[in-house]
């Protein structure tokens, strides 16, 4: 198992690198003109010039890529933000455990939510309870979330005034941005739930636990749930990663300063540096919860554990 | 949990059972009223053709027919006086598992996958009897022990298992609580042959040392003759023929049963063709009126289409539900 | 199994969300019916008159749209005209709304006879929050530092600094342009040389500087907290009344999101919002719980016409006359900017320095129909789809430009793109007929990047080569040259070629609680009103 | 009861009968399907039924709530919402599609060609899926909308790369499945190419799936295209789309909601049609469920 887990954790190198070169190459196609954007646009021709030299913008493409790699993989130096001169390692560190709080909280309401809706809906199959969950997961999915971000202030800080609207502060802070980001997530976790738990509840150990003598309510939550868990984790899994773009939208609508605003803000001002490592780091941090998605796999279910001892060498993919 | 009293009457006693599923469109008669009695300790063999209500009939006696679309109509199951279908759930949970447990057709996915296969021993375990968790484990490595299973294996899982094995180890479940009645629905029919006949001799070893009463169900005339004591033969949803061993052996008094002993191969004669019943068992959600053999029955008469047909007496004392019992006698004896 | 329930349930639950926003979401009480002119409770600027005393006020919030990620004084020109960065550092001088520069850190400066060498002289007490005192020796270093950095281009015109005393040093420029050396006085910000050497992130969080306020809580992207000194250098009556600091503890959020702002204001998390966007401030017109200040902001929004020989729009005169009179600019002011905006009389907006006063009663391209016509129709124009580039910003300025040419016959595309693409595609008149730029700051200023033919590649910023005109400029923008026929004449020239429209002048708009009670607000130059300084009745 | 599968060449139009009547059995995804026309119809018919030019500015009317003239009342540039939000039906609509497409027909092609060759040519694939999907959803469109610049094709082009691995993945995995199959190696044995083999057999049995994800997929490419103009990428005005008119209408959701209600709606009403659609799709295609 440990075994497993190195080579996924050395896998991730070749990803962030592969996520550096795409980036980078992207972002050089850019019509955009990096000394235009630091000096302004009242500044003349040759004072462009100059900057352009300092900064090594005019070497040809592969020296630009050969040095922005060393830097970032070997020196680990982010450099700074072409427009704000913020160091980007410093903003980095400043704003991921924002970003992270914000999604995982999101990514917690979501699954305390939307499985329980899911079982639900499962256990009384076609009655009232089922209809109303799953109308519930379908609304969910078709409203917009920034949208809904605005309603959400609307009632509960201008009319109800019990939360802060925006900005960032204690956890109270983080209620409204979570609710407003969690909806699609209830909805696609509610949805397969429900599916994956009625599939589990016709099988056949079902029967041996009732036979047993097991309560309903262990049967369902012990037996079945611990089955349909597979497919419910991998929806969690892509879920995240969705959620970790969703989030740049909820957190510009709350001022709240996270990788999200930092990405859009740089991609708008053409911050070539801020968008490749912001880019990076989200790469990896997303990766890393892949494998831990991964992990839960093997935690869940025997056989995909022994499955990934027995390989060790090629990863079983899940998707 | 009430103390089942002894009375004067049978240990388990199934009167008109009937048991229907029902969907949007129709309704299927699963069971139509089903009555026998077994004795402590006995076993009794259902026999019958898939699709004939069988494991409906084990089902209900447990209690555990799936809730959408099943639903017990009428009848009663007393076992030691007991009436079993009134019995509120959290009684009836008491007794499943404990005084009645069950065995499965399909091993390979009556194990629950993710789960220790010790741990779902030790959970049946757990549940009906008072203690510490290492008590239960230790009872639970026993019972491996007691199926032929090496007590180390406690923690593997059920993926790590061959067919066999895990038959054994749902015997072990089945048997952990030393349960009155054990309901076996065709349990060696998903293994293969060599296996079949291990796991079949240890279910006997074990009903004998446990003295535990069983039903067992099958459609293996073989499996009848070697371990169970009365037999029932079941079609389309009733029991048209039931008596000893011997009895069904030696006089098949039935035409469907007649026709079942037919359908087998003779060791020592060199038959030419086997006799299959021509036909197909009726349509469970239309049943013909009056006998439900009677389309594929050589015998039938007039008045086996008129009405319901009642349980006669044969020359050699068990039941039949037929109303030709004379014609299919003589036949019989010509051939 | 009822199903189709479902879906109905569903589409109940969507429009029960949206009845709710219409229930939830009806603005503060009144509707604005026909946008007004905004009335101004207050003449703006430090005019002169003695503004009573100020009380002090505590505690206040201030919601802006601009961004400081970190607090290293050496930086570009993003956000350097901010109002807050005066409460990070102080600066050798600072520009007033009128357009005149007063004196801070730098007690005066005077130009010596050959017109490019300044002599400047230092207040001697300055000292920073650590107790450092602050010499010429750090001036000089600090100025040498902005040219070697190369960030911001104004010191680039700089040739080189000397110390001539220990507060006294000389900083000779490159060119005889007016209004250059005062703006590298107000892009000087003043701190120990010390103090920086010794700060292990060049002041990026944690700052040493000699403004009478302290940085007590900086989150980037988020807030900046300013806490009042009680041991500021400068003496109380040497403080000009623009640069007051009525306010004991400051704090700058953060809000882009422009129904926040609103938000911001009613649930009382910001007192005040400075340069409101003009579609939310009039939620808050005929609310006095709210009080509404508008100044003109520095930059106005110009069209230029592209100079380049490609393009048919570059020597037809009389197209170029067309567009300009096909304009309504009051309706224009009314839709797209909900009245918050005023007509302009030339290229650069009145608040820049050199703008002479009498244009304001010129005629300036007033809107006539058929006056268009006709020159469209004396021009060769026959049907060919003219391109307008535009900032997404003034979007709804280019839409209604497009359906306003519509009017006429003229059929105009538009390329509304955001800043950065805008940018870099505009100083090329190839990639566009019509150029939408929001340009200031001086008229020099303005002069020299859209006018000058040597200024690009392929001419001016439009790709024009108008020898004429540029020769024209560079005798004008010259200390002597400056004088009013001269910058007058160059008016004319630009306005009968028609080279550039000033099509209109947005007014930025700062709201405030009420109950704050404002006697005075002071405007800073760049249209917002500076919470510190204002006077607190 | 053993299931008969008609799977042979020349039933191929019965079995798209056969999937018809499936749908309609379940009533959710007919109902799905009519209010998803009927947005179709409207959308298309836009230029006859819209009641003014959708650019027609009227400066008089400024942000007037629904009222006789204007049904879903107007802009803030004065211009008929109603007559707008029909027309960036056609942008919006098409633009979910064109990009799912897209990214389908990519998706397919990376996917058969990992999933038929395997080995090398199958690892250095999904690792390359890997490397695209460790980029968080928005993250890809929004760098690539950022390169393209802004605008209808650039739009499309931006949604779709999001798409292509879940397609691609999708259709490996069918491919694995059905690789197993005996009729493949059947067909092998009498020496049909590569190509023929990966066309005529693996592919249209791997398409039930990828249908279905396509119309979800449809929903979702339209809630990210209004992400996309929500930070001020993606189609610019004046061209109208629903994202882009509920994003920039964000700023008057306090004074004047209505300007919000109806493109949102219209989103909504889109991608809850989308998904009925998706699910009865997914019940009808699966040979288990069938009736």
């Amino acid at each position: 198992m440990i075994r497993y887990i190195i080579r996924r954790l050395l896998w991730m190198i070749p990803v962030a690198l592969g996520v550096a070169v795409i980036v980078f190459t992207l972002m050089t196609f850019c019509p955009s003109d990096a000394a235009e954007i630091i000096l302004g646009s009242n500044a003349t021709e040759e004072d462009k010039e100059i900057l352009r030299d300092s900064m090594g913008l005019n070497d040809p493409f592969f020296v630009r890529l050969g040095d922005f790699l060393t830097d970032t993989f070997i020196r680990f130096d982010f450099g700074k933000s072409w427009v704000t001169k913020a160091d980007i390692k410093t903003s980095i560190l400043e704003r991921m455990p924002r970003t992270f709080v914000l999604t995982v909280s999101t990514l917690a309401i979501s699954v305390l939510v939307g499985i329980p809706l899911g079982i639900i809906a499962a256990i009384n199959q076609g009655k009232l309870g089922d209809n109303m969950c799953m109308a519930f997961a379908l609304a969910g999915i078709s409203i917009p979330n920034f949208w809904l971000a605005l309603l959400l202030v609307i009632l509960f800080s201008v009319k109800l005034k019990l939360l802060p609207p925006m900005g960032i502060g204690g956890l109270e802070y983080y209620i409204l941005p979570a609710i407003a980001g969690c909806t699609n997530g209830i909805a696609s976790l509610a949805r397969q739930t429900r599916s994956s738990m009625l599939e589990v509840i016709r099988s056949d150990y079902i029967t041996t636990a009732r036979a047993k003598g097991v309560k309903e309510f262990d049967v369902i939550t012990k037996h079945a749930l611990k089955n349909a868990l597979i497919p419910i984790i991998t929806v969690v899994g892509t879920h995240f990663g969705r959620l970790l773009g969703g989030m740049m939208i909820i957190e510009t609508i709350f001022s709240i300063p996270g990788m999200g605003t930092l990405i859009i803000t740089a991609v708008n001002t053409r911050d070539l540096p801020v968008v490749q490592v912001g880019s990076i780091i989200l790469a990896i941090v997303f990766s890393f919860c892949m494998l831990i998605v991964d992990l839960l796999y093997a935690a869940v279910d025997p056989r995909i554990k022994a499955q990934y001892e027995s390989m060790g060498k090629r990863r079983v993919k899940h998707g | 949990m009430a103390e089942l009293e002894k009375n004067a009457g049978h240990f388990l006693e199934v009167k008109d059972l009937t048991v229907e599923y029902f969907t949007k469109e129709k309704v299927v008669h699963a069971v139509n009223s089903v009555s026998f009695s077994l004795e402590k300790g006995k076993t009794l063999g259902l026999v019958g053709e898939t699709g004939a209500g069988k494991t409906s009939i084990a089902k209900s006696i447990l209690r555990i027919l799936p809730d959408v679309g099943a639903r017990i109509v009428g009848g009663e199951v007393l076992l030691d006086g007991v009436d079993l279908i009134a019995l509120p759930e959290k009684e009836m949970r008491g007794i499943r598992g404990n005084k009645i447990s069950m065995i499965f057709q399909d091993p390979m996915t009556a194990l629950n996958p993710v789960q220790r296969v010790g741990d779902q021993i030790a959970e049946v375990i757990a549940l009906h009897n008072e203690g510490k968790k290492d008590e239960f484990k230790r009872r639970a490595q026993e019972m491996l022990e007691l199926v032929g299973i090496p007590r180390e294996r406690y923690s593997e899982y059920p993926h790590q298992f061959s067919g066999g094995m895990k038959q054994r180890v749902i015997i072990a479940i089945a048997l952990a609580c030393n349960p009155a009645l054990l309901l076996a629905d065709e349990p060696t029919t998903a293994l293969d042959v060599t296996i079949q006949a291990q796991v079949l001799r240890l279910i006997g070893q074990l009903r004998d040392k446990l003295g535990t009463s069983m039903i067992l169900i099958t459609h293996d005339m073989g499996v009848v003759a070697t371990y169970c004591d009365n037999v029932a033969v079941v079609y389309a949803g009733g029991i048209v023929e039931s008596g000893t061993r011997e009895q069904i052996f030696d006089h098949p008094s039935h035409p469907y049963t007649v026709g079942l002993f037919g359908a087998i191969p003779n060791m020592n004669e060199d038959e030419e063709w086997l006799h299959p019943i021509d036909g197909l068992p009726p349509d469970p959600s239309n049943l013909p009126k009056g006998c439900a053999f009677r389309p594929r029955c050589k015998y039938a008469t007039e008045r086996c289409g008129e009405g319901p047909i009642e349980m006669a007496e044969t020359p050699d004392g068990h039941q039949c539900r037929c109303c030709n019992l004379e014609a299919v006698i003589k036949g019989e004896k010509a051939k | 199994m009822n199903r189709k329930l479902r879906a109905i349930l569903a589409m109940l639950l969507v429009c029960g969300m949206l009845l709710g926003t219409l229930a939830a979401c009806s603005g503060p009480d009144d509707q604005p019916d026909t946008p007004t002119t905004p009335s101004n409770p207050d003449t703006p600027g430090s005019d002169g008159q003695e503004p009573a005393g100020s009380k002090i006020i505590e505690k206040l919030d201030v919601g802006s749209t601009t961004l400081w990620e970190t607090l290293t004084p050496f930086r570009n020109t993003s956000a350097q005209f901010s109002t807050f960065v005066r409460h990070i550092y102080d600066r050798l001088a600072v520009r007033t709304v009128t357009g005149e520069y007063v004196p801070q850190a730098a007690k005066s400066w005077e130009v010596a006879d050959d017109g490019v060498t300044y002599h400047i002289a230092l207040y001697e007490n300055i000292t920073d929050s650590q107790g450092n005192h602050i010499t010429a020796d750090d001036i000089v270093w600090i100025i040498e530092e902005n040219m070697s950095r190369g960030l911001k281009p104004c010191f680039n015109k700089v040739d080189h600094v000397e110390k001539t005393g220990d507060y006294t040093f000389d900083i000779v420029m490159k060119q005889n342009i007016v209004d250059m050396l005062p703006m590298v006085l107000y892009s000087t910000y003043v701190f120990s040389r010390a103090a920086f050497e010794a700060s292990p992130d060049e002041f990026a969080t944690s700052l040493v500087s000699t403004s009478p306020y302290e940085v007590t809580d900086f989150v980037a992207g988020s807030h900046i907290t300013f806490t009042l000194r009680d041991d500021y250098w400068q003496s109380e009556d040497l403080i000009d009344p623009a640069l007051a600091n009525n306010v004991k503890v400051l704090t700058y959020h953060y809000i882009t999101e422009a129904s926040q702002q609103q938000i911001g204001l009613e649930t009382g998390t910001i007192n005040a919002m400075g340069s409101m966007s003009a579609t939310s401030v009039q939620n808050f017109e005929g609310n006095d719980d709210y009080v509404m200040v508008n100044g003109p902001s520095s930059n106005g929004i110009q069209l230029f016409f592209s100079g380049a020989d490609s393009k048919v729009v570059a020597n037809d005169v009389n197209l170029r006359l067309a567009i300009c009179y096909a304009l309504d600019i009051d309706g224009i002011i009314a839709a797209a900017y909900s009245g918050y905006a005023e007509p302009m009389h030339d290229v650069v907006p009145r608040t820049n320095v050199g703008y002479l006063p009498k244009w304001d009663n010129e005629e300036y391209f007033s809107y006539n129909v058929d006056l268009a016509k006709e020159y469209l129709a004396k021009s060769n124009y026959n049907n060919e789809e003219l391109t307008l580039l535009a900032l997404t910003s003034a979007n709804r300025l280019a839409q209604m430009i497009q359906s306003y040419l519509g009017a006429i016959g003229i059929q105009l595309k538009l390329n509304v793109c955001d800043a950065a693409q805008w940018s870099s595609s505009q100083t090329d008149g190839n990639n566009y007929d019509l150029v939408l730029a929001p340009i200031g700051n001086g008229l020099v200023n303005l002069w020299s990047n859209r006018f000058d033919s040597n200024a690009y590649a392929n001419g001016d910023a439009t790709s024009r080569k108008d020898q004429t005109l540029t020769d024209m400029l560079y005798s004008t923008w010259t200390n002597e040259g400056f004088t009013e026929e001269n910058i007058d004449a160059v008016h004319k020239y630009i306005m009968d070629n028609c080279y550039g429209y000033g099509v209109v002048l947005p007014l930025v708009t700062a709201v405030y609680d009420a109950k704050l009670n404002i006697t005075h607000a002071v405007i800073t130059d760049s249209g917002d009103v500076d919470m510190a300084a204002s006077i607190y009745g | 009861m053993a299931e008969k599968k008609s799977r042979g060449k020349g039933s191929g139009n019965s079995e798209f009968k056969t999937i018809l009547k499936q749908l309609s059995y379940n009533k959710l995804a007919m109902l799905g399907a009519i209010i998803f026309v009927l947005e179709l119809l409207l959308v298309l018919l836009a230029p006859v039924i819209s009641p003014y030019n959708y650019e027609e500015m009227d400066t008089t009317a400024i942000r007037q709530t629904s009222s006789a003239e204007h049904l879903f009342g107007t802009d803030d540039l004065g211009r008929d919402i109603l007559s707008r939000v029909l027309y960036a039906g056609r942008y919006s609509i098409t633009m979910g599609i064109f990009s799912t497409l897209l990214a389908a027909a990519l998706g397919m092609v990376i996917g058969s060609i990992a999933g038929y060759f395997g080995g090398w040519v199958d690892n250095v694939i999904m690792r390359f899926l890997d490397i695209i999907q460790s980029l968080p959803g928005l993250l890809l469109s929004i760098v690539l909308s950022a390169v393209l610049g802004p605008g209808y094709i650039n739009t499309i082009l931006a949604l779709s790369v999001n798409g292509i691995p879940g397609q691609a993945r999708l259709l490996r995995a069918e491919m694995l499945k059905v690789r197993g199959n005996e009729y493949i190696e059947a067909s092998q044995s009498i020496n049909c190419t590569k190509l023929r083999v990966i066309a005529s057999h693996m592919i249209p049995n791997s398409i039930s799936p990828m249908i279905v994800q396509a119309t979800m997929g449809v929903a979702n490419m339209i809630i990210m295209a209004s992400s996309l103009s929500f930070i001020g990428l993606g189609v610019q005005p004046p061209a109208p789309e629903w994202g882009a008119m509920l994003s920039y209408s964000r700023e008057f959701i306090r004074s004047s909601p209505h300007m919000a209600i109806f493109p949102g709606l219209a989103i909504a009403l889109t991608v809850l049609s989308l998904n009925l659609m998706g699910d009865g799709l997914r019940d009808a295609l699966d040979p288990k469920l069938r009736r």
